[in-house]
This record gives C-alpha cells, structure tokens and sequence, in this order.
C-alpha cells in the first residue's frame, strides 16, 4: 500500500535504466515483504513440525475462518489510524452490532438478509457518531471513543444482559461453515472487504482526500479537501467495518452474548501497527493489515497445536512484537547506510 | 494548557485582570466538581457520609490519581504508556516478593516495588529511544510480554495467584484514617493514610515539571524533540528517565492498590489504563506532548472517581452505569471544550 | 480586477491586519511587501479562504466574495503559494499537483490523466522529475518548485505567491519569474510577496506596502520608487543602512574552530577550513552543497569518519551538542527554524532559557527570576519585540522567531557560533539588524561559522569565504567586500571542475 | 497514638424489617441472574426490609469495593458478596464487618484457609470440577484423552478446579489422560470458540471428552464440537438455557450445575439471621451448596434435587451453623 502499490506505467529515461534494481530493493526492505516472510516461513515451520496437520483440511479451516474477523478488525482500526485518530470503540461496537442483529433475528423476528445490513448499517451510523462528537467538539478522538466505548458496552450489555443467542439464523449459520475452494466462505468474505478497502484508499477520491488529511492536514485543507469530511468518513467507515465483523462473527460462530468484541481491542492495534501503518497517519497497509493478522493468527495455532500455556504466549507474542520493532529499525539503519 | 505558569507580576495582574474566571481550565474543573458533588448530594444525600464515602473515595482518589501522574509522565513527552497496569502488577510481584521471601518491613517493599517499575519504564523508553518507533507500540508490546510475565511468575512463586500476606503496617494504610490517631484529644482528619502518599507524588511531579531542569527539558523535548536536540538536550537520556518516572509512578500505584485491596496480587492494575489517560486529559493534559498539567490530573481523578461514586449511589445497573460514565464524562468534556472556544473567541489564552 | 478593501484580522493578542487594502489589475505583477510580521501571508491566507476576515469585505470583478474555503477560492480562480511547504509527503509528485482536483471517472482516481497533468505543470517550469516521485525524497528547493506547479496546474486568473524563491537558487528563480511573465502576459494577475527586493524591482510592475497590518502604499508603479525609499515606507521612517564597523582579525592566534581533512558519513571529503577569534569565515555554497550537514557532523549529529577536528587548538571528539555546548561552548542556529530552532508551542521565555538551564539550577531546580533576568537581557538586547516573554514563540514573525533562535546561544555564551541561513525569509531592516549582531558578535571575539546562500550576505559579512560544492571544498578566498569582484570569483570556483587535488 | 478501637458489633440485634440484603456478584454472569428472582423470594418469604442485586462491579475488586460502600452508604447492611479477587476479599470483608455489617462469601470463598466474612456459603468448586471431571469419564467409557478448558489462570478457583479434574484424571490409574489444560478463555466467547476450533484442529481426533469448568467455554465447546461433527463428549457447567438445550439435543452429555438459587435464597436467610442477633457457631465457616451432574436421564427432574439441597441447607443453618439467643 505505501510503495509497493505504484506501479508507474513509464519513467523519463534518466532513471529507467536503475529503475528495475532500484524497485526491488525497495520491495525487499518493505515491512510488506517483511510481514510476508514471516508469515510464510511461520507457516512452513508449524506445518514441519506437526507433520503436516496443518494442511489437513480442518485444522486449514479453522484456521482461516478464525482469521477473518481479526482482518477486518484490523482494517477498521486502520482506517482511523489512517487520519492519525484512533477508534477504541471497536472491539465493543462489533459486540453491539452482533448482538443487535441477533436479537432481530431472534426476537424482533426479522429474517436474516434484513439483519445483517442491519447491523453494519448500525455499525455505520454510530461510526458515523464518534465522527460527529470528533469533528463538533474538538476532542482527541482517543478520548472520544474511549467515551462511546464505555457507551457501547453498556448498550452491549443492555440488549440480553449476560444470556447467550443461539440459533438465531439457520442460513446465516449455513454461510458460517460453509467452504469455497477449500477455503471458509467467512474468510473469503473477509478478502474481498479488505480488497474493496484497499482500493478505496489506492483509487478512490475519497480514499486518497482522507490520506492526504491524515499525512498532513494543512496541506490537504489548502488543496480544497474538507479534513472534517474525512474523519467523518474513517470513523463512519471504522464503525461499517466493525458492523461487518459482527457479521461475520454471527456467522461463524453460532452463538453471540455480551462478552462478543472483547478480545478485539488490542489485536485491532496489533494488526495495522505490525503491518507498518504509522500512527501519525497518511499511510496504510491493507496487506500489511491482513499479513500481521495472519501472524498473529499463526501463534494462536501454534498455542493449540503444541499446548503451550497462554500465558507464554502472551510473554512470546510481546518479545516478537518488540523484535520486529528492533528489526524494523535496524533494517532501516542498514539501509540507509548502504545507500 | 501551559503547566501553572506564573507570569511576571506585573503582567500577572493584567492578564488576570483580563481573564474571565471560567476561562481558567483549573477553575473550570473545580467548578464541575463541585456542581457533581452538589447534584450528587442532593440526589443522595448519603454522598456526605464520610465513613462510608468519603473516605474510600479518598484512597481511590489517591490511587487513581498516581495513575494519571504515571500516564502523565510519558504524555509530557507526546508518548502514552499501554503498560502501566502491567508495570504496576510487576512492581506489586516484586514488593510482595520482597515480604515473602526476605520478609522486607514495609519500606523495603515500597522501594523494591518503585525501583522494579522505574526499571520496567526505562527499558520501556530504552528501546523508544534507540529505535524511534512509537511508544504506544513499544508499551503495548511490552504489555502483553508483562502479562505473561506476572502471571507466571506469581505461578511459580505463590500457589497461583496471589502473595499470602502484607507487611507490618501496610493493612493501617488500607483501613486508618489520621481520625484514629490522636495526640491526646486532638484526632487528625478523616483522612486515609494513603492520601498524603498520593499527595507527595502529585507535589513532586508537579515540582518536576515546573521548576526542575529535567523535567523541563523533558517538556522541551515533547515539544519539539529536533530543536530539543539541537540545543544540547540529551534528548534520548530524558525520554528514558521520563518513561522511568511513569514506570516508577506505576509501581506507586500498585503499592497503594494492593495496600487498598489487601494483597499483592496478579490481578492489581488490571483497570489502570483507561483511568490513566481519563485523568490527565480531563485535566488539560494534551496528548501532543509539551505541556502538562499536575493539579488539572488530581481534579481529573476527583471528578471521574465523584462521577462513579454518585452513579454507584445512584444504583445503577450495570448497562445504565456504563451509558452514563460515558455520557457524563462526553458532557464534562465537551463543556470544558466549549469553555476552551469561547475563551479563546474573547481572545484569552486558555 | 481583485479588491481587498479595510481588510482586519485578528490572532489572539495580536491585530495581524488592520485595514489593509490590495487591490489587483489583470496583466501586472504586483509586488506585496513589508516587514516581517506586517501581515503579507495573513493577506494572502484571506484571500484564498483559508483564514476568515474579522473586516473588510472582498470584490472579485466588482461583486463581493465570501470564501469559505481554500477550495472556493480556487473554484473562483485564485491560486497560490503559500510561504510554509503545504505537500502531503507521501503522496507523489503527481497526485499533490492534482490534489485539489483529482481527475476521476465516478470516484475512482484516474492516474494516467493525473500523471499526464503533473507532467504538463512539471514542463511548465522545466522540471525534469518522475511524477511518480514521493515528495518525502525530494530537496526543499525540489519540493519548492512542485509546489509553484502545483499552483500552476489549476487555471487561475489571480496567482499569489508568497516568498516562492526562499529556498530556490537564482537559477530556479529566473525560471519562475520567466513564467510569471508569460502569465501576466496572457492577461493574470500575479500578487508577489519576497523579501529580496532585487527580484521585486526586475519583476514586478506596482507595489503595495503593509506595514503594522495596513497599508501604507496602495497599488503604485513601482517605477516611482528607489529602493531605499521602499524600504523607508516598510519600516516607517528614514532607514540609513548601517555600515558594519571594521574588525581586524589575530591570524596569529590558535584558531578557534579548525578541521583539517576532515571527511564524514554524509559524503564530505578532505574538508579543511579554520575560524579564528573575532573573524567571521562565510561558507558559501548552493542548496544541497553539505554545508548544513558538515556543520551537523561537527555537533556530533553526524559521522565524522576522517580527519581532524580542533577546538582553540586541542584535537576534540563531539558526541552531541550538550558537549559542544557545554565542554567547547560551540552553538548552532540550525536553518530550519520553525522545525529545528524553535520550540513553537512553548513560551519565548522557555525557548531563550533552555541552553542556561543548567548553568542556573540550584540543586536541580531553575529559579523563575534567574532565568527571567536571562530571558530579558537578551530579548532586548536583540531586540525581539514580544508581547510578554510568556508569549509562544509560534505567535511571533519570522524574524522575531529567527532572534529567538538566536538569543538562546548567546545566552549560552559561546565562543564559537555556526549559523546556518540566518535571514532566510527575513525583511530588509531585521536583515541588516541581524548582519549588525553578528558583526558585533565577532567584533566582541567571537568566532563565527557562516553558512548561507545569499551571497550579498556573505560578501558582505565574513572576513574570508569558503566555497563548499557536493562535499568537497572548492576554494578559499578572502573577502575585500567589494560584491561585483567577490561574487564573480565565487561563481567561478563553483561552476569550476572538483578540484583535482 | 492510635486511637482505641472502638467495641464492634456494637450495632446491636435489628429487628427482621431493618435488615436490608445485598447480594454482589463479582461482575454481570449468567451464573447470578438465577439469584435475583431467590433474594425477592427470601425478601418474601422472610419478611426482611429490602434486598437489592448489584452485578456493576465489573471483575474489579477496586470498583467492587466501591459498589459495597456505595451500598452500605445507602443503608444495605447485610451483604452476600461474590469477591472478585479472591486472594484479598478477606479484607473487603474485614472492613465491613468492622462497620458492623453482616458479611456472606457466596458462590466463592477467598483463597487460603480463613474466610473473614461470618460463612461462606459456596460451590466447592474442586468438588465440582471433581463431579464433573468423573462425569466426563464416564461418558468416554473409562479412559481416553480428556481436555479441560477454563477461566482465569491466576484466580485460585480456577487452581482448585485444576486441581479437582487432575484427581478425577489420577484416579483412573492412567486409563485416561489428561491431554491439556486451556485456561484463560472465559474472558469472552469468541475467544473460547476459537480456542476451541483450534484444540479439535489439532487434536480433534485423539479427544474423546471435554470438561469445561467455565461458562464461556461451555457454551463454546458444545457448539464446537457440534459443528466440528466429532464424537466428543462435552462436560458442561451450569444451566443456562442453551445448555440444557444442548443436553436434550445430546450436544452435550452432561453439564455440572451449581446451587445459585440455595446461595442467595439461604444466604440472605443466613444474613437476616446474623442481622437478628444470631451468631456463627464457628465463625466464617465454609459450607458446600452442592454441585449436580445433569445428564439426558434427569435433565428435566434436576431441579428437585436442587431445591432439596436448598432445604436441607436452610435446615442445617438453623440447626447447626447459627447459634441464636431465643
Ligand atoms: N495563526 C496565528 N496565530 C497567532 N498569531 C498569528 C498567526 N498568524 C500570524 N500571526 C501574527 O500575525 C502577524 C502577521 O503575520 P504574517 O505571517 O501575516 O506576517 P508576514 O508579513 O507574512 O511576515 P513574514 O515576512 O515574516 O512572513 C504577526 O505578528 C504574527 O505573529
Ligand atoms: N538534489 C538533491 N536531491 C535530493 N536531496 C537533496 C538534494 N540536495 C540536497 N538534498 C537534501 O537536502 C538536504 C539539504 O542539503 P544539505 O543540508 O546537505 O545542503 P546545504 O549545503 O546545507 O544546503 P543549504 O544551502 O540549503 O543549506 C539534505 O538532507 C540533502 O540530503
Ligand atoms: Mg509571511
Ligand atoms: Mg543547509
């Protein structure tokens, strides 16, 4: 998404002739390529070692359906780091969203292919509040959301206090476990809205204004984009994608209560953070998003496949997470003293 | 925003002069604290009562209030730190490992615990320093390594989760007031034990940033950390003694949670990172770094642990709790925003 | 054809424009100028909607105009370059020119137009740079000149440009102003804010004065000027330029400041220059020469991998700029002020104290009233004019906030003062005030490192000139301050081969 | 000098209308909701002057303490108490009932071997995890691999629960084996689903039966299995009613209930009683509610012997636990 997206249909001649090396090494010092290596070298490793279980076609399944919403979680904490804001609401919101919608299926008696744009379209809209209460009162929008978020939660909670939904979409369930090309259907769902995602930041004018608000604000103003309109639109987006999650976790998971959205905080930062998006804002990785959540994902497994104790892997995941930050930044020193 | 700066006297007077007393963000707070005590008090009338009341409100006053001074610390520089909670469980492990193993008095233990999470915070601005990447990324990776830490060191050194007792005197700053202390027939305050502990860290930070050269190069360095650094800040060396203090405020907190609680255990400062960063920024406290404000954190705590007193008063369940926090805190927030606009349109630094 | 009539804004604590008038004719240059801080760029900033006028009112063509907005103001056809850099770093070349029209089929950015658009504007100015380029790599002249094609790109029929050729090299500015020409001649107006005054009289037609936000000349030919009577009318009264007092200069002495071959990780190569007490060595050279980071490399902020560097004779090994301040009492006004010099959103009295901190902590704590005295001593003694020492920095103008900058290493007390693009985007009187302070500086022993591009400064300050050219010193030369003679040996040794030796 | 305390318990006997129950769970839980309909039935049936339910404290011993103060502040002065924390609700407890008020640990009682409140009435949760444990190798037929999931590692419930299915595991000589242990995934649901997706990915096969000791993953690991269409045997916890769906649709084989309803019901009994003038005859004494395996063959009669339990419990408050004057 930061270089490796352009792809210049010519060069003056003075620089095509390096151009080619020039590329690839950009490529090879890319925290994409990074990310890339890791993952596939994770992988290979874990299917080494436990003889080829990984490949086996539900161990395969399960771990990409259990991928899905951690992406598009991830995606939706981008697309605010992408404006330099933060979004804590996440993780709460696709709880909301989630339980919203189950119980429309449930109680209000609605059919599923009402619900579920139900739920993004409220996932949406209170994306859309967090915008307002951002734009209207000036208010660090990590303060803000910190707000909504206990908000939510509260609301969360008030749909069906502690009680669990079940069976509230046979078809949606259906959709849930169901494979495409040896592939989960939810995760396949999951790449397409991370494609749409990168397209809008790449090829969109909208996508490109609200970069270009977030890599430096002034400048955009004076170029005539409204910065306003685009932390309206991250954060609406933020919540879409939220209320996308939520579907997604309906599906997959066959039951929902309120405790739905707590283990997505932190993985929603984990995610774009390891995926080389800046926190100052103006620049995102869709696939650098995706790849750190498959990494990530990568332990979860390793966890269940060799019974290590969480909290190692709490204590391994940080000691990675913190070697990747070393390495990023001695990567960077290398280069640029080669260079 | 600027840390209680006095202006010269003279120009003190005129500014003061020109200055509305609503458009000081401290008066503002003040003033939201007492209209919350007041609708409080008036909902309930039992928010007066002081054994019951007042004084824990105390003790999570001066908690809580540690905590924001440990965010505080590392936002003077424009940094956050995800790992307070997690520094605070480290310090608290190794106080209480301290009394359990060598059975340390009391001070001992405190120190054990303030230098454990001054060294947690250094490492932590060590690796922001030498890599220049983000704090927030490099706390909360250091947080969730913690949180494996903690627990299996409590694992390994206690039958799972907790240390089995407190040192000598540690229960009197958990349960005394300076009520039960008396000279003859004068009795101190109702006041907890804890609260002149939290009083001394919030003078000394506030001593720090205001008048002493670290603290505000530490500042300068927030500001702006190239200019820092070009003139003759040893800027690297500040960002770690900075993320030091906040590390070592953190293990504070710990100290006078598990005082609080009654036990050193794995679970203190699992709550710490929101109220950390809800204090501060309530107080004035921008997350851009440069500026800080010491007395706007204190007031910060008072009106979010007022605002949870009153609720709980209020007997809330627990979805109507929370949507009011939210909608409380939304409401102090855009006021004091709102006071901060139209001080700014009568052309008034606020 | 453009009015801007009682114009009034306010910033707090400060009225920037107090009933200013422009007023604009298609076809002409028009020069605005002014003294730093006399509201040229809050003019410019309201007639391109970016700031809202407290007063005064706008006529476009005779029919008033409200902008609410930077983009209305382009959408009527008013263009501009803003003095601060205004790209998104990493957005490329292209896709900043087109930004505020980004060519599209229903939403979705189309790039080859885009790109053919950037290359039409980058031709403009004879630019030959990739559009695919991020601005993040470029050099500030670089991005300079984007930023002139980037106002280019849009077709408007009034163009401001606000000290468009600071960063730019005489070179670079004849292209610009070769542009300017063709507009005017197509019928545009061109509004030009500089403080170089010999650009001004070779390009533009009539001028306009601000002085303390209003106007004190309005749309004259400048034809009926002579620049000392411009500069009178900017500062308000009959304005004698200073001659600098003759300073005699002890070679004999150990030399403060000497590198001998000195060699560093940025790409200099055998670099030898030496600044003695009391002399004031100009380092001349154009944008990207090395200058800036030699002086860095000094400070310990860069490599020094060969060589030799002495300070008053003793061979030294600088860390950081805490030791050379400290341990060797060298100071550095970097050129970058608002990024490197200054602390914006800090007080003037925390800027100026911030290198005295240590020399007035009593047990680690700074008294109010020591660091008071300091702050005061050199507010005035150069002449900051501030509204409280408790003022931000950022409030101040450009000049102000380039005394600030200075003011901190004088009261460091240094002996040794590298100052790096001084007057940058600074007005004739603060100018020649600035070459009064450093004249004096030297004059009282200092000795001082001169880097600059503006060769009449140089010329007319150092004692010997050093021309630096891609790392490598291409000559020295001394300095009889007579400009035509100096100048052309200087432009010989730059546009001469490396030196084989 | 510090000051003399002051005689405690001075409050005196109240009269059955003064007494006003609390009863704080830990945070909101399903586990507890059963609780709020059996205090407004004791409220009923023993004529005291209020009960309240207050499930705000979040999984918070610092907000729990709060909500407990908060409550004393507004007049509640008995107070049935699910501590957060167990390792230091000894001292929640110490510092009521130095106010005077009457203190129950429910459901829960603190970790270590002295309980501060005047009972504890609770699951004991080694014994049920035990029960369970036995359940689910039963239902595998007597040996196989069996996996426990569970809640939070560092709370010493969930020690005792690991420690009530390791004895039912060590009892069967080694016919079978406890293959893992997963803890902490009780948090949220999602969390355990996936937990439970990757367990049955990597050892689906070699699983015969699966012992949850905590809600979430109960809930979890039925639908799991289910879903995965493996042979696994699932040892559930509690009654919720997806759960006892699960066990009439023979999702789930059996499922471990605890006794919500005799805790509130008995324990604001026991509360009046101590209000009343009544004193423990060994104070803080720790008295089992009962745990049930429910499996297919009761799954409808259950609650009998529930609130069989519950009888005989209230029974043996009066007669044996309680010593009062008249
Ligand atoms: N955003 C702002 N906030 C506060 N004061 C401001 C602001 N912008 C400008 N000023 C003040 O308004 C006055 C006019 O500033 P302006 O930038 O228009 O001057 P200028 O003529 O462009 O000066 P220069 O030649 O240095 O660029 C100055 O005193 C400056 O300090
Ligand atoms: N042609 C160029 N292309 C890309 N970057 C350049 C170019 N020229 C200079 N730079 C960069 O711009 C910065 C300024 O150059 P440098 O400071 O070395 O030169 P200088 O002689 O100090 O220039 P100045 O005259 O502006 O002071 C450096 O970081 C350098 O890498
Ligand atoms: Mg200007
Ligand atoms: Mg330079």
């Amino acid at each position: 998404m930061t270089s490796t997206i352009e792809t210049p249909t010519e060069r003056p001649t003075a620089t095509a002739a390096s151009a080619p090396g020039v590329r690839l090494r950009r490529t090879v010092r890319s925290s994409e390529f990074t990310l890339v290596a890791i993952a596939v070298i994770g992988f290979v490793a874990l299917t080494l070692t436990t003889d080829g279980n990984m490949l086996s076609s539900g161990t395969l399944a399960a771990f990409f359906r259990f991928l899905a919403v951690p992406m598009i979680i991830g995606l939706a904490q981008m697309v605010v780091l992408a404006i330099g804001q933060m979004n804590l609401s996440v993780g709460v919101l696709t709880g909301f969203c989630a339980m919203v919608a189950a119980w429309a299926m449930l109680e209000a008696g609605l059919p599923a292919p009402l619900a579920v744009p139900g739920a993004m379209l409220l996932g949406a809209a209170v994306g859309l509040g967090n915008g307002l209460l951002v734009v209207f009162t000036r208010i660090n929008a990590f303060i803000v959301t910190l707000a909504t978020m206990t908000i939510i939660d509260g609301l969360r909670y008030g749909v069906n206090g502690p009680g669990t939904y079940q069976d509230y979409s046979a078809g949606l369930q259906e959709l849930g476990q169901a494979s495409l090309l040896g592939f989960p259907v939810v995760f396949l769902l999951a790449c397409v809205v991370a494609a749409g995602v990168w397209f809008f930041f790449a090829r969109t004018v909208p996508g490109r204004h609200l970069l270009a608000s977030g890599g430096s604000p002034f400048a955009a103003r004076l170029s005539g984009v409204s910065n306003d309109r685009s932390i309206l639109l991250a954060h609406t987006l933020s919540g879409l994608l939220a209320g996308v999650a939520a579907v997604l976790t309906l599906a997959q998971s066959g039951s929902v209560n309120a405790s739905i959205g707590d283990d997505l905080l932190l993985p929603s930062f984990a995610a774009p953070i390891i995926g080389g998006v800046a926190l100052a804002g103006g620049v995102v990785s869709v696939l650098g998003t995706c790849l750190a959540a498959f990494i990530v994902r990568l332990v979860d497994v390793t966890q269940a496949q060799f019974a290590i104790n969480r909290r190692w892997v709490d204590l391994i995941v940080g000691a990675v997470v913190l070697g990747v930050v070393l390495s990023g930044a001695i990567r960077q020193k290398l280069s640029r003293r080669s260079s | 925003m600027k840390q209680d700066d006095n202006p010269s006297p003279p120009e003190a007077a005129r500014q003061a002069a020109r200055l509305p007393l609503w458009a000081n963000p401290r008066i503002g707070l003040v003033v939201l604290l007492i209209a919350l005590i007041a609708l409080f008090t008036t909902l309930r009338p039992a928010f007066l009562n002081t054994q019951l009341t007042l004084v824990p409100m105390q003790s999570d006053i001066s908690v809580y209030a540690v905590v924001g001074l440990s965010q505080l610390a590392v936002l003077s520089l424009g940094h956050m730190n995800m790992a307070v909670g997690r520094m605070a469980a480290m310090s608290a492990f190794a106080a209480g490992l301290l009394h359990d193993r060598l059975d340390a008095p009391l001070i001992v233990c405190l120190l054990g615990g303030l230098a454990t999470g001054a060294l947690l915070g250094a490492l932590a601005g060590l690796i922001i320093a030498r890599t220049g990447v983000n704090s927030f990324v490099v706390t909360l990776a250091l947080d969730f390594a913690l949180i494996g830490l903690v627990s299996l060191l409590y694992a390994t050194f206690t039958d799972g989760v907790a240390f089995g007792g407190l040192p000598a005197g540690m229960s009197a700053l958990r349960t005394d007031t300076f009520a039960d202390y008396c000279a003859g027939d004068v009795c101190g305050p109702e006041i907890p034990l804890l609260a002149p502990i939290a009083l001394v860290a919030a003078l000394g930070v506030g001593l720090l940033f205001r008048w002493s050269r670290i603290g505000r190069e530490v500042l300068m360095t927030g500001a702006n950390a190239k200019a820092a650094l070009l003139s003759g800040i040893p800027v690297n060396l500040r960002v770690v003694q900075a993320h030091a203090l906040s590390g070592l405020l953190a293990g504070l907190a710990g100290f006078l949670l598990s005082a609080n609680n009654g036990s050193f255990s794995a679970g203190v400062g699992d709550g710490f990172l929101l109220p950390s960063f809800l204090a501060p920024v309530l107080g004035g406290t921008l997350l851009v770094g440069g500026a800080v404000s010491v007395l706007g954190t204190v007031l910060g705590t008072g009106i979010t642990q007022v605002i949870y007193k009153g609720l709980n008063l209020l007997q809330f369940q627990v979805d109507e709790l929370k949507l009011y926090i939210g909608l409380v805190l939304l409401a102090a927030l855009s006021l004091d925003r709102l006071r901060h606009v139209l001080a700014e349109r009568r052309g008034v630094p606020a | 054809m453009l009015l801007a009539e009682g114009l009034i804004k306010s910033f707090p604590g400060v009225r920037a424009l107090d009933g200013a008038t422009l007023k604009l004719a298609a076809g002409s240059v028009h020069a605005l100028l002014g003294e730093n801080g006399a509201g040229k760029s809050t003019l410019v900033k309201i007639l391109t909607g970016v700031y809202r006028p407290d007063g005064g009112r706008v006529l476009l063509d005779g029919a008033e105009v409200h902008f609410g907005s930077p983009l209305e103001a382009l959408r009527a056809g008013i263009g501009v370059v803003h003095q601060e850099r205004n790209l998104v770093p990493e957005f490329s070349i292209a896709e900043n020119i087109a930004l505020q029209h980004l060519p599209h089929r229903g939403g979705v950015v189309d790039r080859t137009r885009m790109r053919a658009e950037a290359r039409r504007c980058l031709g403009l100015l004879d630019l030959d740079l990739d559009p695919d380029t991020r601005v993040a790599e470029l050099s500030v002249a670089q991005a300079q000149l984007v930023e002139i094609a980037k106002a280019l790109s849009v077709d408007t029929r009034v163009l401001l440009l606000d000290e468009p050729t600071a960063s730019l090299t005489g070179e670079e500015a004849d292209r610009l102003y070769a542009i300017v020409r063709k507009l005017t001649a197509a019928g545009h107006a061109v509004v030009l804010v500089s403080h170089k005054l010999e650009e001004v009289f070779a390009v533009a037609d009539t001028v306009t004065v601000l002085r303390d936000g209003h106007s004190v000349a309005q749309a004259q030919p400048l034809s009926g000027y002579t620049r000392d009577g411009i500069v009178d009318l900017m500062v308000g009264r009959a304005y004698a330029s200073v001659r600098l007092a003759d300073r005699t200069v002890d070679r004999a002495a150990v030399p403060a400041l000497e590198l001998t071959g000195v060699s560093t990780g940025h790409g200099h190569r055998d670099v030898s220059l030496s600044v003695a007490r009391g002399e004031i060595l100009g380092l001349y050279g154009l944008v990207g020469a090395g200058r800036t980071e030699l002086a860095k490399a000094l400070l310990g902020l860069g490599e020094i991998t060969g060589g030799e560097v002495r300070v008053h004779g003793t061979p030294v090994r600088i860390r950081d700029v805490g030791q050379a301040l400290r341990q060797y009492r060298i100071g550095y006004v970097p050129e970058d002020r608002k990024g490197e010099g200054l602390f914006l959103e800090q007080p003037i009295a925390r800027n100026v104290g911030v290198t005295v901190w240590r020399r007035l902590a009593r047990l680690g704590l700074i008294p109010d009233r020591g660091e008071r005295r300091v702050v005061d001593e050199y507010t005035e003694l150069l002449g900051i004019r501030l509204a409280s020492p408790q003022q931000l920095a950022g409030q101040l103008s450009g000049g102000n906030q380039q005394k600030v900058s200075l003011a901190k290493w004088l009261a460091a007390e240094c002996d040794i003062l590298i100052v790096d693009e001084p007057t940058v985007g600074i007005d004739v009187r603060t100018k020649a005030a600035f070459h009064e302070l450093i004249a004096r500086l030297a004059g009282q022993g200092m000795a001082i490192l001169l880097i600059s591009s503006d060769l009449p400064e140089v010329v007319t300050l150092a004692d010997r000139i050093v021309v630096l050219g891609e790392g490598a010193v291409r000559g020295e030369l001394a300095n009889d301050h007579d400009y035509d003679a100096v100048s052309q040996r200087v432009i010989r040794l730059i546009h001469a081969a490396p030196a084989a030796a | 000098t510090k000051k003399e305390e002051e005689p405690e318990g001075a409050a005196g006997a109240l009269t059955a209308a003064q007494v006003k129950v609390a009863l704080v769970p830990g945070g909101a839980h399903p586990y507890f909701q059963p609780w709020k309909d059996a205090g407004t039935k004791a409220k009923a049936d023993f004529a005291f002057g209020d009960v309240t339910f207050n499930e705000t404290a979040g999984w918070d011993q610092t907000k729990q303490n709060d909500v407990l103060t908060s409550l004393a502040a507004q007049g509640y002065n008995a107070f049935g108490i699910f501590g957060v924390a167990p390792e230091s609700i000894n001292s929640t407890f110490e510092n009521l009932k130095k106010q005077g008020f009457k203190v129950g640990s429910l459901a829960s009682c603190p970790a270590g071997d002295k309980n501060l409140a005047d009972f504890c009435l609770s699951t004991d949760v080694q014994e049920a995890a035990y029960k369970a444990a036995k359940a689910a190798v039963e239902a595998m037929g007597g040996q196989g691999n069996l996996v426990h999931l569970t809640g939070n590692k560092v709370d010493s419930n969930t020690q005792r629960r690991i420690a009530g299915v390791q004895k039912a595991v060590d009892e069967t000589g080694g016919k079978v084996k406890l293959l893992d242990t997963i803890t902490d995934i009780d948090k949220d649901l999602q969390t355990a689903q996936k937990a439970v997706a990757d367990l049955l990915a990597a050892k689906g096969s070699q699983v015969n039966a699966i012992v949850t000791t905590a809600y979430n993953p109960a809930v979890a690991a039925a639908g799991g299995v289910k879903q995965a269409k493996l042979p696994i045997k699932v040892i559930a916890i509690d009654d919720d009613p997806t759960i006892i769906q699960g066990i009439k649709n023979g999702e789930v084989a059996a499922t471990v209930l605890q006794n919500p309803v005799g805790q509130a019901y008995v324990g604001s009994y026991a509360l009046l009683k101590l209000a009343e003038g009544c004193t423990m005859a060994t104070p803080g004494v720790i008295i089992d509610s009962g745990s049930f395996v429910v499996n297919a063959a009761n799954a409808t009669t259950y609650e009998n012997d529930r609130q069989a339990k519950t009888d005989f419990l209230k029974k043996d408050f009066d007669e044996k636990y309680l010593t009062c004057a008249k």
